[in-house]
This record gives structure tokens, sequence and C-alpha cells, in this order.
């Protein structure tokens, strides 16, 4: 049963209760001019029954993602403090029986140390409460309404992510026959929202960040494409479950399976230089290279909008290391006892945690030095990629058939 | 993209401090460069004219942060000059000992300051971590972290307990075995390279004529260390080189600056360790020390940022009639257009790091 | 050249008196303010003191005094067979109604922000300086500190 | 409405007295001639005053913040955000209490290098006449709800450059400062119980952000 089936169980079950709601309001005013009564046809059709399903889906990707994203930022920050020698954030859980205190009107009591002796955790929860309470400032000659846009275009096409890429082929809120290509789509508005923002906030560290983004985003997309395609061309389809099955099905001794981080090995680590780029993160962090820029494009933003961005970062690189997993790493694929989303996940996490080993124990580069690398060596080894793989795929077959070669691939 | 000036500073994680760098850039490339100075100018010069001569040292504790001892040593060998104080000769061996302690700990902060001007903030915790076994190591002897106020005109303020030796012996074991770690982690790898070699170039004769002294002067191959070439307490005495590095024929880039300095620090702990070798017993602090003095007199020593000299004038009474200072970083900075120009942007920080910026000696 | 030579040498020229050895490497003399700028240049481009350590500023009362100490890094300049770099120290006396006297930041880069510094705190006019502005006080600031007549509020007693 | 106003209210922050108890005040609609000019940012500024007001007459305001506030305050005093900003000998020891042997990121903390995104400015060091200035604005640039600690003698008092003609006698002469911590320098240490000193006064003596007003 795949996660759209059980969403449109739900569905149906939720269906059968709204149904009638709307025909009570629809009862207590006159029926002209009161769309209750019309919603609540719509809900009983198939077509209202899939969009109510696919609400459900996409919300559970996205409680997911959100999981995920206090887990990758805990990670991270407990991690790099274990890199570091330190223990990074301590705060208990503990804690929130001050909050108890505090609500139920007790005398408030103080015990710092038992506050800070747990695994630190809630310190994400902590983190993303005061943004809220945080004032919005909005700069004097800030353009206002580019200010507030750049925040929602990066966001909400960062969140867009979560909702593209499945756990596997039984869960998935959307498995489009064009899926990955929707996924590097909806990568690609980001620089747009990083510009404006960038531009808006009438700060020439912001500009000089935007500029350095979109340049950077731009040149690494070529490569980022070209190492995907390989990939594509393999499996013949943009589709994550047909890659992750062909994946599968194309086997290597022993009968291991060909996982394509093997054959196109180039096309791997120039993928990897790539999304590592993309998500913007050491050594490419340059939008945001603190020594020169400040913050860089978000120097300006202040309180929640400013966490949004920070979050909206990790769900580009969660989504990036999905990415990753589904094109070269088997997606999904795994021995049976554990169930394929957890196998996705463990990958992702692999994956997330390379990243922070890296982030954490190499300096950042130079902007002229990462186009050099991106333009003068990624691009061509992306192409040699492609070229073994067209080799594979399309010359080798053909000899094969006339000279009757063995057949490896 | 037309030509705009950047102000950085002064609240800008590249300054390590407070002062302003105005920079003119064309697109990513440095134009132009105009650094500003005093927001720290606490007229240290003024107040020392106030105070007694022995009260001054609270003054140049504070004058550098980074390295405190070196300037309090400086005004206090120079003071001795004015005074003619005879030192003992256990005082000397101490004073060099904390000396190059103080060199130590001086070029640690600046390599953990450095480290994040790279992006690397793990090889910033890495280095203080290591600081701290030196703080502690002077905190030991001298009764505090980061001010120690240990040297005084006539000697030091106490001998050195039991165990330091050991202790010292046990820390420095620890610290070069990190060290040997750390040029995995930091010379020998690609990105460090390619973020610090050929950036940031000037010549030997460019930084004498520009007063660019120190490390960063021995960066560029000078043999020159006021250590042995103007010799105070017992550095003649001690088995020691100067250490120099060059990115080319004559001249230094921010890898060689880098490199002068972690070299120094392994001499440091050779001279150390060769003074614990050859320290004599005896009294720590000169019997007679004169409250008044009349005339002037002026030392340099070598401090872990270069030539530090100080001028005193006495009128006879107890306060000095003039004193004044010369901080290294202060025509450092004022040199900076000619190191800047023709760098990315991106390379201030890398630049701006490698010459090792105190802002508290240098606005006084 | 040996230092012995060169204190001679230094004091046969135009405007120097009272020619020195205040310690083993360092030649002390006084020179003449309207000759200064010969003087220096010749010590640069003859003498091999590549180096300006410091300028400082002394009010006197009335009269100002300015001291500089040049180093002299390559030791063209020896001291008998010892490793220690030659120093000079040259002290130049200006009245005070006129405290001007002409800038060396031409010949040493470093000593360009030395004389900002001492026209800063102590008000000396350096005729012929790029760029003479206020380096540590604020623009605008009434004054110049290190002078013995400048009076300034402290809101404490002293003990 | 220009925005560079601190938005949020000192007065209410401070729990001095409310301004905003004045009805007609609050409820004045709009000036007559703006109706075809009425701006976005305007309106909601309108909005959110009636509503304030509704709130505040109805004892609204007191419910909600009965509940909201140990909600807000639990966040905003266990993510203290500092500005990294270093003036003098104290912020050597705020570096160094970020270093392994002391972890100040047990509490919480994440020095953050652009103003706007920071509640916590640490002034650690002689305030000089020409920083003073630069100072006030960094301060006026972060978001309400901030604290300051001073941090050592210099910036408490002056410190030993108290007869300085340069240094002003301690920031409190010019910003409001919440948390003391006395030393020359401060220890790390010393930095650690400083902040948990503003974190017991923010559960004490903050009040709630119901509404930004």
């Amino acid at each position: 049963m795949t996660l759209f089936d059980a969403c449109r169980i739900m569905a149906e079950w939720t269906v059968k209760v709204l149904i009638p709601v709307f025909e009570f309001q629809e009862g207590l005013f006159p029926p002209f001019s009161n769309p209750a009564g019309w919603v609540a046809d719509w809900l009983a059709t198939e077509g209202g029954l899939d969009t109510m399903a696919w609400f459900y889906a996409v919300n559970i990707a996205f409680m997911i993602g959100m999981t995920n994203l206090i887990l990758v930022i805990h990670l991270e920050r407990k991690v790099a403090a274990r890199i570091q020698d330190r223990r990074g954030p301590m705060l208990s859980f503990r804690s929130l029986r001050e909050l108890g205190e505090d609500l139920s009107g007790q005398a408030p009591s103080w015990k710092f140390k038992k506050n800070y002796s747990g695994i630190g955790i809630l310190q994400n929860l902590a983190d993303g409460i005061k943004a809220i309470t945080k004032e919005l400032i909005v700069p004097a000659k800030a353009d206002k309404f580019l200010f507030t846009m750049g925040p929602i275009i990066f966001i909400s096409s960062s969140v867009f992510l979560l909702a593209l890429f499945p756990l596997s082929d039984r869960f998935a809120a959307s498995s489009a026959p064009a899926g990955l290509m929707v996924i590097m789509a909806a990568f690609s508005i980001a620089p747009i929202g990083v510009l404006t923002s960038g531009w808006a906030s009438n700060n020439k560290y912001s500009m000089i960040g935007g500029m350095r983004s979109a340049a950077q985003l731009m040149s690494y997309e070529i490569p980022l494409l070209l190492s995907m395609a390989g990939v594509f061309l393999l499996a013949g389809s943009f589709d994550p479950v047909v890659i992750v099955e062909q994946q599968q099905a194309s086997t290597w001794f022993f009968g291991l399976p060909m996982w394509n981080f093997i054959p196109q090995f180039i096309g791997f680590a120039v993928f990897m230089i790539c999304i590592l780029a993309e998500v913007e993160r050491v050594p490419f962090d340059l939008p945001e290279a603190e020594a020169e820029l400040v913050e860089g494009w978000t120097t300006e933003y202040s309180g929640i909008r400013y966490m949004l961005f920070l979050a909206a970062e990790y769900i580009r690189g969660f989504a990036g290391a999905a990415v990753a997993t589904i094109l070269f790493l088997g997606g999904w694929a795994g021995p049976w006892p554990v169930p394929p989303e957890i196998w996705f996940l463990l990958k992702v996490y692999l994956i997330l945690l390379f990243w922070i080993f890296i982030r954490w124990s190499v300096p950042r580069i130079r902007t002229d030095q990462i186009l050099v690398l991106g333009w003068k060596k990624l691009l061509p080894l992306s192409l040699i990629n492609l070229l073994i793989v067209i080799f594979m795929v399309e010359i080798y077959p053909y000899f094969t058939e006339i000279v009757n070669l063995p057949e490896v691939f | 993209m037309a030509e705009m000036w950047i102000s950085m500073g002064p609240q800008h994680p590249m300054t390590h401090g407070l002062w302003t760098l105005k920079v003119k850039v064309d697109g990513e490339t440095i134009t132009d460069a105009d650094p500003e100075l005093g927001y720290l100018h606490r007229s240290v010069e003024k107040m020392g004219e106030r105070r007694k001569y022995f009260m001054n040292t609270t003054l140049t504790d504070r004058l550098c942060y980074a390295s405190s001892t070196t300037w309090t040593h400086n005004y206090v060998l120079t003071v001795e000059e004015l005074m003619n104080v005879e030192v003992p000769e256990r005082a000397k061996y101490i004073r060099t000992i904390m000396l190059e302690l103080q060199r130590l700990a001086s070029h640690l902060m600046w390599a953990g300051a450095y480290m994040p001007d790279l992006g690397h903030i793990t090889g910033a915790l890495y280095f203080w971590r290591d600081r701290e076994l030196f703080l502690n190591l002077l905190e030991v002897p001298s009764g505090s972290r980061l001010l120690y106020n240990y040297i005084r005109i006539g000697g030091v303020k106490r001998d050195l307990p039991d165990g330091f030796v050991e202790k010292t012996e046990r820390v420095f074991k620890l610290f070069e075995k990190r060290l040997d770690e750390y040029a995995d982690l930091f010379e020998n790898s690609k990105i460090f390279r390619m973020r610090t070699e050929d950036v940031g170039n000037f010549t030997a004769a460019q930084a004498q004529n520009l007063g660019i002294t120190g490390p960063n002067m021995r960066g560029c191959g000078t043999k020159f260390d006021l250590r042995k070439n103007d010799p105070y307490e017992i550095y003649e005495e001690i088995d020691w080189a100067i250490q120099t590095r060059e990115a080319g024929p004559g001249y230094s880039d921010c890898f060689s600056r880098y490199m002068v300095r972690i070299d120094e620090m392994k001499e440091s702990i050779r001279i150390i360790r060769d003074c614990f070798k050859k320290m004599p017993k005896g009294p720590t602090l000169a019997s007679a020390i004169p409250v008044r003095a009349q005339g002037e007199a002026f030392r340099r020593t070598e401090d872990s940022r270069g030539e530090a000299l100080m001028y005193v004038v006495g009128d006879g009474t107890d306060r000095p009639y003039r004193w004044k200072i010369k901080s290294p970083m202060f025509t450092t900075i004022s040199a900076c257009p000619h190191y800047l120009k023709g760098y990315k942007l991106a390379d201030i920080p890398a630049i701006m790091g490698s010459i090792d910026i105190c802002i508290g000696e240098t606005d006084k | 050249m040996e230092i012995k030579e060169l204190m001679q040498e230094l004091s046969a020229l135009k405007g120097v008196s009272n020619a020195s050895m205040i310690r083993d490497n360092v030649v002390k003399l006084d020179i003449d303010k309207n000759s200064s700028k010969e003087f220096f240049t010749k010590l640069r481009d003859d003498f091999g003191f590549e180096h300006c350590s410091l300028i400082t500023a002394i009010d006197n009362q009335p009269e100002f005094e300015l001291v500089y100490h040049f180093t002299s890094v390559n030791k063209s300049v020896t001291v008998g067979s010892t490793d220690m770099s030659v120093m000079m120290e040259a002290h130049v006396f200006l009245e005070r109604d006129t405290p001007t006297i002409e800038s060396i930041s031409d010949l040493w880069g470093g000593a360009n922000w030395h004389e900002r510094e001492a026209f800063d705190l102590m008000g000396i006019y350096f005729v012929g300086h790029p760029d003479l502005r206020r380096v540590l006080l604020p623009e605008g600031f009434a004054g110049h500190p290190l002078r013995k007549d400048y009076v300034y509020e402290i809101h404490e007693e002293e003990w | 409405m220009s925005s560079k106003k601190v938005r949020g209210n000192p007065g209410l922050r401070r729990g001095v007295g409310s301004k905003t108890t004045d009805l007609d005040e609050i409820m004045e609609d709009p000036p007559a001639g703006d109706w075809l000019t009425l701006r976005s940012d305007q309106l909601l500024e309108w909005i959110d005053n009636a509503v304030y007001n509704v709130a505040e007459t109805t004892g609204m305001r007191e419910v909600v913040n009965r509940v909201t506030r140990p909600i807000f305050n639990y966040g905003q005093r266990f993510s203290p955000h500092p500005l990294h900003f270093g003036i003098m000998c104290c912020a050597i020891e705020m570096g160094q209490a970020s270093a392994p042997d002391h972890d100040i990121d047990r509490l919480g903390l994440v020095y953050r290098s652009s103003p706007r995104q920071c509640d916590v400015l640490i002034v650690n060091g002689p305030v000089c006449e020409k920083l003073r200035p630069k100072l006030k604005t960094l301060y006026e640039q972060m978001p309400e709800p901030k604290w300051v600690i001073a941090m050592g003698e210099c910036a408490i008092s002056g410190g030993p450059y108290w007869d300085s003609y340069s240094v002003v006698a301690g920031a409190d002469t010019f910003i409001p400062v919440d948390v003391y911590i006395p030393g020359c320098p401060v220890r790390p240490e010393a930095l650690m119980h400083g902040f948990l000193t503003l974190q017991k006064k923010i559960r004490e003596k903050e009040p709630g952000m119901f509404l930004r007003r």
C-alpha cells in the first residue's frame, strides 16, 4: 500500500465527516451564494477525494521533512562540537519543567546545572521560539516589497522540495514521471530569491553576496545537470522510482546490485561537488562568507525571516542529499529486514554526515577559484562521464550485436 | 560593476579589533584602500604622564591584549635603562621564559583568529584549545590568565614555583605532537594553500620602507630579529636561530607569513627548554630600585608582532615626562593599501589576518 | 661601514651637531630644522637606513622637540664583529609658534602615519605630507591632547 | 511611517507602565486624506493598534500573555545570540570562552556577525569617544527584545582608563545595561555566569510579547 492509498482512505473517512458539516452550514444560510454546498458536492467526487488525499500526503511529507530538519541541525551542531573537541548545546528536557512552573504560576526554581546536562535537541526549539518573538526590521532604504518577497521565494521553493522526493516507491507525496527534473527546477528557483533579497536589502554586503550566489549557482547548474544526465540516460527516465529500480536490476559481481556510483564514479564525484555548491555549504559558502561579507545576503534580515532562511538552507541540504541518494546510491534499496524508508534516510544521513565533516575541516575557497573549478574542471569531467555512459548504453550494445562481445554492462 | 567603496568595521568579523577598512572595489577586485584607526584610543601616553613609573605597568599590560607581557617587558627594560637598574641573572632567565611563553600564546591567538578568516572555524578552536595550555602555564607564576603584571622594574614579581619546569615540559610534549597533527589540517591542505599562496605579496625592500617588521618581515626572507640584532635579557647566551621563510626571492605571501609564525612557535619552545637548562639560582628582584629618573632612554624589543620601541623621558620626578610607544602594527596597518591593491575582496580577510593585527597597541 | 666611521661622517654633514654614541649601536645627534630634509635624504640613500622606527614629538615647554629613530635593517653599518643592527636617533627642535618641519613620508613610507600621529596628538605640521589628517582622534576634536598645556576634565579625584 | 523607528515599545519591555491606554489615540482612523493612498503597512499598523487596544480593554491581553509569556520567555532565555564584536582584552576571553575548555556553546550561544540577528550586545572593553556613536548605532540596529552585558571594568565605569581624555565612563552612560560582569579581564567562567544571570533576569523581569507594539 502506498502513501497515497493510505491518504486516500483517510480522505474518504474525512469526507464522510466533512460533508454533513458543510451541509449543516448550507442549511444555516440561504442556499444561494453559499459555497459550502458546492464544496460538499465537490468533495464527494473523485477529484475532491484525490485533492484531499494529496493534502494529507503533502502534509505528511512536510512533517517528516521538518522533523528531519530539526534532526539535521542538531546533528550538525553536535557533530561539529565533537569534531572541535567540545560538547555542543546541552539544553536538557528538564528545562521544560521551568516552562511548566511558569505556566502554572509556581515559584521559579533555579537549577542551571540540570538545565544544561541533556542532549541539546531542545536548543533548536528555543531558537525557533525566540525567532518568532524577535522584531522584524525592514531597513529604511530597503525596497520593501522585494525585501519581503525574497524570503518568500527562497523559503517556499525550498519547502516545495520536501514534497517532491520519495522516501520509497510506496512512500511518495508525488511521484511524477519527470520527478527529478521538477526537483532540479525547484532547486534553481532559489537564486532568484537570493538575488532579490540581496539587492532589496540596500546593503553592499548583501548585494555582493547575492551576486556571488547567483554566479555560483548558475555556473554549477551546468555540470550538475550534465552529471545527472548520465543517470537519466542509463535509466531512460526522470522518474525516481524507475531510476532506483534500474540500479537494483543491473548487477555486478556475485549478483550485487551495481548502483550508479560504481560505473559512473566521475559523475558521482562531480555531482557531489556540485550539489555541495548548490546548497552553499563550506567550502562553497561564498555567498555568506562570514569573514568578508558579515552574513552575506541575509545580513539585513532579522527574526523569523532569518531563521527560516537558515532552515531553508538545511532543507536544501537535506533535499540535495536525497537526490544524490536516489541518483547514485540506489535510493531506498537495501536488505530486507529494514524498511526501505529507513534505508533511504540512512543513506541521506550518511551523506549529510560526510558534508558536516567536510564543512568543519576545510577552509572556504575564493570566488574566482570556485568559478575556475566549476567551468574548467567539473564541466569537462561531467562531459567525460556523459561520454562513458553513452558508450555504455548506446555504442557497446551495438557492437555486441555485430561481433558477439560479452555483455558486460 | 561600477567602482564602489565598501566600509568594513568597526564591527566586522574581518577586523580582529576595532578599526575600519574602507576598500574601493571594482567588481570584486580591490583598487584602493583606506584604513582608519582610533576607535580604541585610550590615551595611554597621556595617562602615563600622570602615574608613577612603577604604576604604568598596569597600562602596559593592557596595551596589547594578546601579548601583554612583551609590552610590559619593553617598558620595564626602558625604565631600567633610564634608572640604571641592574637586574639579577635569574630574573633575566625567568623574563625570557615568560616572554617566549607569551609569544607562543600570542601566535596561537593569531593562528586561531586567522582560521575563521579563511572559513575554518575548527582551526580556531583547535588553536585556542592549545592556547589555553599556555595561559594555564602563564597563570602558574603570575596568578592571572591574560594580564599578568609579572615583570616588574628590577626583576620579576616572584620566583617560579616548584614543578613549573615539569609542567611546562608536559605541555610542550603535547603541543609539539599537536603541531605535527595540524600540519596535515592546514599547511598540507590544498584549499588552505589555494587561499594563502601568492596572496598579499610584498617585497623585503617594501616592508623595510613601509615599516613592516617582525614575522611579517621575516616572511620575506629578511634575517632580522631584534632578539639577535639588538640583544636584551639573555638571548645572546641561548642557542636558537632566526626563523625566516620566503614565498619567492625576497617577497612574502600569506602562507610564508603563516609558516614563519609556526616555525617561531617551535623555536620558542627550544628557547624555553634551553633557558630551563641554563637557569642559575639566585634572587629575582633587584635590591635597590630608584623611584625618580632623569634623562631619556629607549629600548626596542621583538614583540610578537614586530619591533616594539618605547621612548621615555624623565625630568627628575617620579613620573615620566613623556612616554612614547611605537607599535609595529601601527605602520603595518598604514601600509595596507600597498599589499591589498589588485587582490580580490575575498582575499581581504586572508591578507589582513595574516599580518596579525592587535588594535590595543596600535591605538594606544 | 663601522659605526665609528658613520658617526664621523654624519657629524661632518650640514646642520648636524652634538653627535655622540649613547649605546654600542646607537648614534645620537641634533639636526638643524632647516637642513633636516637634506640630511634625511642622505641618511636613506647613502648610509642605508631603510627603516624609520619612530617619530616622537615632545613638548619641552616652550619649544617642541622631534625625535627620529632610524634602523639599518640590512646591516650596511656594523658594530665590530657582532650581529647588532645600528640605530640612529636624531633630535630636531621647533619653536612653539611655528611647529612646522618638512615631511619625510616620501622617503620612508612608514613615517607617514607617525607624522600623522604627531600632528594629531601634538600639533606638529609636516610640510609636504600627502594626507595630514587626524589619525587616532575623531575629526573635529579640539586641541592636541599630548601638549602639556592641554586641559581636560577628569571625572574623579586623583588618589 | 519610517521603519527606522524602533518598533518595540520600550516602556512595555521595561515593564514601566503602558502608553497605549488612551483610547482615542489608539482607535484613531487613518487620516481622511490618506484613504486613497493607504499602504499595507499603515493598514497593518492600524489593525495592530485596534486589536491591541481591544485586547487591553477587555483583559484578553492578560489572559493571552499568561499563556504565551512563559513559552516565549523559554525561547528568549535559552537562546541568547550575542553579537560578534570585540573591543579589547575581554573580547579575547570571550573568544576563549567558546574554545573547547569552556565551551560556551553549551549554553546555546551562537555568535552572529550581523546585529540584525542578535539578542545580546556584549560591551567588552573601554568605549572611546570615537566609538560611542558607532556602538549606539549597533545597539539600535539590533531587533527587540535585546539585552546588553557590560563585560569588564572598562565597560562598567572606564576601569583603568578612568582619567583618560577619550574613554567614556562606562557603557551605561549611553545604552541601558542589563548585566554587569566585573573583572579585569573577565574570566570565561565569569562570562558564563553573566549569561546565566541574564537568563535569570529575563525569566523574572521580561514581560510577554503579546502583539507587536
